[in-house]
């Protein structure tokens, strides 16, 4: 059984490390993140499995995290794609280059 | 040639390929994608292992906190990325290869050759665990056995915050850190940072207070703390605090300041300087941890916040 | 050759792979992931030390385990400047490059690298 | 015995999304139909892993870890396949 989970983790591993020649091929900074989002799930996926298949609970707690952080940064990343940021019209600084 | 041998192999082949291509790519914004992908990689490099308390610290800081950073930084930069500089000749970069391909086979032939029976400390972390009540080994080390080295490290995790409000223009100083960020206050993103910073602060606290037996603690906690609270800044449903606010200079001490009083008291009732009355040492310890997960939180919020860039009205 | 030392010559070939990317890499925000690739290497032959001294019950050697924790923590905390400093650069002269003729043909004050 | 049959069906099952979800944004022809395919993958993939594993895991705690993750998955998914889209229709620069 334990071989059997180990397998599956790899399999979906090397799913989702194919899905990242997305990540070379683009084309657009969307498809990128759609890359990394999907490597993201692919990891918690085989850290769960991992967790069965070696009897190490704690990892259950890693992929929790990672759940957690992999959607910080999902969004970090559109908001630096999308440039959805917006300056006060106080802002005070000097140059006001590409803002 | 076992199953858990071939998936490590692959693993170790697609880590480095993804390293490599966050090296080679062309566009900042993709590289950066492959330095996120590249980090939670690596979790699962120290997953494999068998250091899951480096996995946790990995997953929060080096793949989620180093991507954000680095993503927020590609954004507002992209203007200058118009203009490319060049970089150096091909005969200098093939130098520059040479020169690192011999560092890394040295380093290689160093991993090859480590000693076989490996030396450790594991045996006499075991041996002392009692004295601290703890059952992880690791926060053991990080916070009884090598207690100095966090204690300096909160240090430089301050100075670093110190560093970056002193880039700020005379102008604003003690002002509001970075700039205000505004979404649609109905949209999907304040919907999600409504949401999720509830879920998120209890798998934080979850983990600090997992990290006395098991694999987890202040560091690791305290990152996801700080993802949330960036995460709400984002959304524009908050504002960072102004830099000169005297509560948020008294949360990004107390951690230190409560590590550095109860070491003064180990001189006092203990044998050394941070060392812990055995009697106390449980409670003790999980004092300082609260004090620096908070702290932590805090620090490292601000610091990917950015200097101070409005004035304070 | 064991898991172990499979992980030990990645984090080998990952530190030659960032030490190329700092040099080689003309804009500082790459050299700051390069470097930070670097680092990463050279915190899995952390790991790999830590991995062999598996002894007495645990899966690896706390200390590296924990030096390596402190390490990740501190090159973050490093990497954050840099990319303030960065910034701060860019803001003053409106580039964000350590070259020093396309600085000053911006028009801006000192920025040699 | 019956539990590792389920076990291995569901696995499977999950893996067998992860499959189509690479299949599809590597083949797929543009960023919305792409996509589409990955919050298969997301959703179902992850989703019928977790089912298989849920009667593995000791104890009510260990349940909850597990669908919790599922869901922040599933909440973090849906949150960022909307913002991506709207990127991607605002036809965002190639970087």
């Amino acid at each position: 059984m334990a071989d059997f989970l180990i397998a599956v983790a790899g399999f979906v591993l090397a799913m989702v490390a194919l899905g990242l020649v997305r990540v070379l091929r683009g084309p657009a900074s969307a498809d990128r993140m759609m890359a990394a989002q999907l490597l993201g799930t692919g990891g918690i996926a085989a850290l769960l499995l991992l967790a069965a298949a070696t009897d190490m609970p704690a990892l259950v707690d890693v992929a929790l995290a990672l759940a957690l952080l992999d959607a910080f940064a999902s969004v970090a990343f559109v908001m630096g794609g999308s440039r959805s940021e917006v300056r006060e019209p106080d802002a005070t600084e000097p140059h006001e280059h590409g803002a | 040639m076992t199953m858990a041998m071939a998936l490590d192999s692959g693993l170790a082949v697609v880590v480095l390929a993804v390293a490599g291509w966050t090296i080679a790519a062309r566009g900042t914004f993709a590289a950066v994608v492959g330095f996120v992908s590249y980090g939670l990689l690596l979790t699962l490099v120290w997953v494999r292992l068998e250091a899951v308390d480096v996995a946790l610290t990995e997953a929060a800081i080096g793949s989620g906190l180093t991507g954000a950073l680095l993503i927020g930084a590609a954004a507002r930069l992209r203007a200058g990325e118009a203009s490319p500089v060049e970089g150096p000749g091909v005969v200098l970069r093939l130098e520059i290869a040479v020169l690192s391909a011999t560092v890394a086979v040295a380093l290689a032939i160093a991993v090859l050759l480590l000693p076989d029976p490996a030396p450790t400390l594991a045996p006499a972390a075991a041996e002392n665990a009692t004295a601290t009540g703890l059952g992880n080994p690791v926060t053991n080390v990080l916070i009884a056995f090598r207690a100095m080295d966090t204690l300096l490290e909160k240090v430089v995790l301050a100075l670093a915050l110190v560093g970056v409000w002193s880039l700020a223009p005379d102008r604003v100083w003690g002002g509001y850190p970075g700039p205000r960020h505004r979404s649609d206050p109905h949209g999907v993103l304040a919907f999600f940072a409504r949401l999720l910073p509830p879920l998120g602060i209890v798998v934080g606290i979850y983990i600090l207070w997992a990290g006395a037996d098991h694999p987890g603690g202040a560091f690791q906690g305290g990152t996801i703390l700080a993802a949330m609270w960036l995460l709400v800044m984002m959304a524009g449903l908050t504002d960072a605090p102004p830099v000169s606010r005297r509560w948020l200079r008294l949360v990004l001490i107390v951690g230190p300041v409560v590590f550095l009083v109860v070491g003064l008291g180990g001189l006092w009732l203990g044998d050394a300087f941070l060392a812990y009355p055995a009697a106390h040492a449980k409670p003790l310890i999980l004092t300082i941890e609260f004090a620096m997960t908070l702290t932590i939180a805090a620090t490292l919020g601000l610091l990917l916040a950015g200097p101070p860039e409005r004035k304070l009205s | 050759m064991g898991v172990a030392t499979v992980f030990g010559l990645c984090g080998a070939a990952a530190v030659g792979l960032g030490l190329y990317g700092v040099i080689v890499n003309p804009q500082p925000l790459r050299k700051i992931l390069a470097f930070n690739l670097l680092g990463s290497g050279v915190f899995l032959i952390f790991g790999v030390v830590a991995r062999r001294g598996a002894a007495a019950g645990f899966g690896g050697d706390p200390v590296p385990q924990a030096l390596v924790i402190t390490g990740v923590v501190v090159a973050f905390s490093a990497s954050a400047l840099a990319v303030a400093l960065l910034l701060r650069l860019f803001q003053e002269t409106g580039r964000a490059t350590l070259h020093a003729d396309a600085a000053t043909s911006a028009g801006a004050n000192e920025a040699d690298p | 015995m019956v539990r590792d049959v389920f076990t291995i069906v569901m696995v499977a099952a999950g893996a067998f999304f992860f499959l189509a979800g690479t299949v599809g944004l590597l083949r797929f022809p543009d960023t919305l139909t792409r996509l589409h395919a990955l919050t298969k993958a997301d959703n179902l993939g992850l989703g019928l892993v977790v089912l298989g594993l849920l009667l593995r895991v000791q104890g009510p705690l260990g349940a909850l870890k597990l669908v919790a993750v599922w869901l922040l998955v599933q909440l973090a998914g849906a949150t960022v396949s909307q913002l991506i889209a709207g990127a991607a229709r605002r036809g965002e620069p190639s970087a």
